[in-house]
């Protein structure tokens, strides 16, 4: 686009003379080109934008109704599930005791605190799979685009 | 004044890459980046191999952008000096190429592909082939596929360049069709590099569609439903000696399949020997994927509207289902074979496997097994043929080269 | 080995001018040398693979019988450390109670539960030693080989 | 004995690199030296960007060990063949260079700045910026910095390519700087690729010190004041889109533009996508990485005695602030203006972070905004014009690689 | 500083008709001037060495002083921690008991056992923190240099 | 039809790489190929230097197996035009070289064990010699068998790039080996990069049994039993100037050595800066270990059967095993004239370890003195006169490129 309005200025502007007009459309014309890209990229982002604004604003309604009504469900079952693996004790299992993390974490604290910063559990991340009894297709798994 | 303005708004709009459109021909570019679109769309929305498609998409875009100037398909075509040199002119690539122009000298000088296979030799478990040997003979058959594509190609007047490329895609591994075809075409060909990766990565994508009636057509419920043991567990020196074994032989019989197989085995040497961790790691994760994004943008950068809008195209995905498709029914006949001659000890949906596409081809063995018998699990099995498909197709590249001499 | 049978056809093939028996050539010969490779590596690696497999039996056997004898003792032994560990309570010590293993599982899992999905625990690596008093011989030992 | 002794001693120290500073314009290479250990003490004991700072200050100091011959400034003059092809000999560089000549040759032939934009874009969120689109204008704006400095080079008497990448300082990013300068200059220039990156880097650090002045005489304590609201979410499919679309407008409009835009995009792609998470990881760290050592030290190797110790390095040194402040300024005005078209409802604190240097001038904004109201969370609402300005420098040095052809 | 002294060498070792005297001086030359160089950095090194050792010692003393005051303190507010930190029994805070840190440990140890190792805790290191509210600032940080 | 059939399979034997062990010297190859069979076993079984031997024994296989033609030691003649100017014909290479000729470059080009430097630089800490300086002259004593070894490749009759390189070899420091005989070796000589780097890592890897009975032949039970203190602790600070003072002062005295010190201070700077840990990772990890294998295989790719399968073999070995013994024992000398000169305070052991092999040499100081006062920790004050070794052999190597100039 800023092919041939920029050639002239590069004829002048390859050797040492240019004259004060030809700095002038350096400016001019940079500033323009560069604007009117970004504008350009302004019109697209913000037709696209709003298509996807509208098409989301939809999923979310959707979505935090549905999510408020898993809450519900939720809410009352969690009691019993508590009372039950408080009675059971601590066992491997989905229903655990939230107290066994609240030791853990202490823990770790008490060690952290010896240097004096005090962590804050950020995310626990499920370990990644290793070697099960069918490993080498898991492994081969990575070799899969080659 | 206003004049003016309107003559040079207009001047600018002439001389921009969206006028490259309206050149002669232009229209084609419109054409590739709206396929490069549908790449793009295929690899992140259908997890078609998107390691490498989505990088060869983004090549295949930015290469089709008039004006852009990365990449110049016309830097690549051979020299010819005296007699018989042909050569690629290095030195006016460094002046003059644009970055992926510079990028792509590692697929010429056919680097890439083998570092490709260092690694995945660094990932591979040829436990289970060592375990069966007899799995050779399916990844041997399954190369059946690209030798009946080379008559295929040949039939539809293709040169014996051409021919070898689009044959190679039967191998089911794709930086052995690049190592191939990147040595055999060059800009005066009809196809490019970018093409015959594109296919293959596609197709390699479709294992699990184009397999499975492939397979059943040709087995019966009763060949099908064959439940097979466990395999003996292969100590650590025979994983040692295997390598090593496999690198000798190959090199000997063939020799252009050196570089490939040579590669794959020290990569897998690296692994078993358990005292080289820190580079085998390092080989089968940064460097490989450094060399993969590399190889996949340079190589979507060779799909030119000029290279792929070309009635040849059509032929490249004709031919190339054709391949896979043939390969896989090769693997599960000589499965059949076998197991006649094992008196039904081996079940031949594990034959298929043989085309590589490691382990995709392997896991659809498994899933076609378990349609008949839940409880059958072949995916070890299959692993044998595939692992053996990877060698096999690196043999069948030597092969090719060393009969088509450019 | 198949320079010369293919030399023949590469002279042709290299320009556009190949018959129909070239090409037939192309297909037969290819496929032979490949299987002609596949099989001579069916032959070594069945040869080798004989030898080990055998090697391995004998020493299968032995471990076996080594394991079985070491489990017995284990297990005579266990019930005891078991008793001792749980008078003293928890202590740094090679034969601690394996509850205690099965609380922290247990933890890891009410954590993980959150997430919907039930964690098993793949492997208990020993974390790699790091800067001990020595450590600069240590870290050293990574230069060892340049 | 004693007499031969000694005069062989003498020998010695007369032939030896110390001699080196005795000879002609050999103090220079002293004060080189110590303007090296300068950027060390800034990049090690104040946080100068380190990263690259250092690499570059040890790549000063190498070169200017007379005798070492690690980099030879006289291997990269352009050398003209037959009427208009100039290039660079790298036949005899690779014959005769030393370490840093071969190692800058990826700067020279305009690698290593856009794999570097890969990792950058691979680490990238433009969420702020499709949020809100209109940031664009902002990033447009402070490349107003570029130009007006192009114009004070040229007042100085410097030649086109000098005041192009003189100008491109104003850009406030490292790579694109490096990628114009070392495009344009050669070694007839009274400046170097070197000079350009270490002002580029050194501003950059400073960019808390430079802009809150000027924030704030240009702005008003109303203006500081506004409060600006949530930025919506943005979807992942909108997060796809951008990369693509951006690539396709930029490389069609300003094509000089493409290979940075292009590699930024292809690797916010990567990371967008979610499916190559693999490859994702590996350009924005250790290909970066790797990059970044090789970038830092060659480049620091360029700022040799003869090319530093010149008038033009004072010019460099004063455009160069000269040239952030005005960049400045012009994103801090068309945020004013935008606060009046919008009527209040953009604080014009956020036009700074248009310069780039992210994301360091989005802070600024950040900080200076939370000086007038401690609960006002400008940083996501700046982090748009932010990366917005990576883009717009981009684009602006495509339009200065296609004014001032050397 | 070798240059010239070698020049002569250099001239003659490059054919191969070099003497006797010309190898003796090779050693000579080279031995000489791998010594000089090394002397020069003991030299070096050893007097901005002794500056540093003098200042560190002045601030060693200093510390220590200061470390003594704070470990007295520490002392003493110890036990009160702990018995409080007993009562409420475990808690996320930085008070934790020692005790919670030996549950964990062990049984850490009690898994590793089986390998036969006996692992010792040498770090507890603070997480990253990964992704917080303002997430993009912390990722963009990394590309603050560029 | 079945004499036909039987007469092809009679021309593909006599064509294929097993002929080529049939030919003139073939037999040398089988010989090589054995060769590399015992370095793989030692390696893997025996633990020798795996990181290194490995790749440089599969290297070996590769290079000796007939017609692979993935190197061409042809291709590396140094070319002579006009009166004094011979270079390598780098266009040749990029035109017909394979795999391991491309990858080879990088130790031509002299990239390669700088960057490894860089690397070792990034993970070795100097405090053990900035604690105690007086090591440098134990790190200096020990390079006595560099030069010693020089005399005696001379007597032995060999030129002088061979003398050079076998005599590097006494430095114990693998990449500064390939990196001198890189230098002065070229396809004329009767020895080859491979032949050095063997021997230079296989002796380090010997190390262990070399050494112990000559430190305990030169040494009396009492020096042995001398407890030496703790180290002084060393500063940040003085661990930053460390880097920058030894860079300045042996490029400054000889300039030849200035890109392997002048990376592994960079490396050093970069780890002590505290301010670069993602770059320094890189360069210890990823950079490091991509670069080992491409030196590994591709220098011992240089071990083609003409190369090796000669006398000279026989005088690098001997001579090596020479080289290091007289190291080691100047080590021990300086060590106990260092002992009488400060009363007793010195363990001479710690002299055996300026040969470098870090950290092997260092370990030998410390077990060797356990052997009298089991409670005395000399690994530490052996660490000193180790890093010194590496730094010595470094200056070394900077003295024998000054003298044999190619
Ligand atoms: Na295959
Ligand atoms: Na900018
Ligand atoms: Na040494």
């Amino acid at each position: 686009m800023q092919d041939i309005a920029v050639q002239m200025l590069a004829s002048k502007l390859s050797g040492h003379d240019y004259s004060g007009t030809d700095i002038a459309s350096v400016v001019i014309t940079g500033m323009s080109v560069v604007f009117i890209g970004l504008i350009l990229l302004v019109l697209f982002v913000s037709i696209y934008g709003t298509a996807f604004k509208r098409k989301n604003e939809k999923k979310k309604a959707k979505l935090e109704a549905e999510k408020a009504a898993a809450k519900a469900q939720q809410q009352a079952a969690a009691p019993a599930q508590k009372a039950e693996s408080k009675q059971s004790g601590p066992v491997i299992e989905d229903g655990i005791d939230d107290e066994i993390v609240a030791v853990i974490a202490a823990a770790v604290t008490a060690i952290c605190a010896k240097n004096g910063k005090k962590p804050v559990i950020k995310s626990v991340r499920r370990s990644v799979a290793q070697r099960d009894p069918w490993a080498a297709a898991g492994l081969a798994d990575n070799t899969r685009p080659f | 004044m206003l004049d003016q303005f309107l003559s040079t708004i207009a001047d600018l709009a002439k001389a921009s890459g969206v006028a490259g459109f309206f050149v002669d021909g232009g229209w084609k570019n419109i054409v590739m980046i709206l396929i490069s679109f549908l790449f793009m769309y295929l690899a992140i929305a259908k997890g078609f191999e998107p390691l490498l498609l989505l990088p060869i998409s983004f090549g295949m875009l930015l290469t089709n952008l008039p004006g852009a100037d990365m990449y110049h398909s016309e830097f690549w075509v051979y020299q010819t000096v005296g007699d018989n040199d042909h050569y690629i002119d290095y030195g006016n690539i460094l002046q003059h190429g644009g970055l992926l122009d510079i990028l792509y000298m590692g697929v010429k000088l056919q680097i890439y592909p083998p570092l490709i296979f260092l690694g995945i030799g660094a990932m591979t478990d040829f436990g289970p082939l060592i375990a069966n040997p007899k799995s050779f003979l399916l990844g041997a058959a399954a190369q059946g596929g690209i030798f009946f594509t080379f008559l295929g190609a040949a039939v539809l007047g293709m040169s014996a360049a051409e021919c070898g490329s689009i044959a190679i895609i039967g191998g089911a591994d794709g930086p052995t069709s690049i190592y191939v075809s990147s040595k055999l075409l060059s800009n005066s060909d009809s196809i490019g590099v970018g093409t015959i990766a594109l296919a293959a990565y596609t197709y390699m994508a479709l294992v699990p569609i184009i397999q499975p009636p492939i397979m059943r057509a040709l087995t019966t419920k009763k060949e099908r439903s064959i439940v097979m043991g466990q395999l003996r567990p292969v100590s650590k020196t025979e994983k040692l000696i295997f390598p090593i074994l496999v690198t000798v032989v190959i090199a000997l019989m063939i020799p252009s399949a050196a570089p490939l197989v040579g590669m794959l085995m020290m990569g897998n040497l690296l692994k078993e020997s358990g005292v080289c961790d820190r580079i085998a790691k390092t080989a089968q994760n940064e460097l490989m994927n450094i060399i993969t994004i590399f190889l996949g943008v340079t190589v979507g950068a060779t799909t030119t509207a000029k290279t792929i809008m070309t009635l040849s195209f059509a032929k490249v995905i004709i031919l190339g289902v054709i391949a896979f498709s043939i390969g896989t029914a090769c693997g599960i006949l000589l499965g059949k074979l076998m197991c006649v001659l094992t008196h039904g000890k081996v079940n031949p949906l594990i034959g298929s496997a043989g085309v590589s596409a490691v382990p995709m081809a392997a896991r659809v063995s498994q899933k076609v097994g378990q349609e008949e018998v839940p409880t059958n699990y072949l995916l070890m099995h299959a692993m044998g043929p595939n692992v053996a498909g990877v060698i096999g197709s690196a043999v069948a590249a030597g092969v090719l080269l060393s009969i088509v001499a450019h």
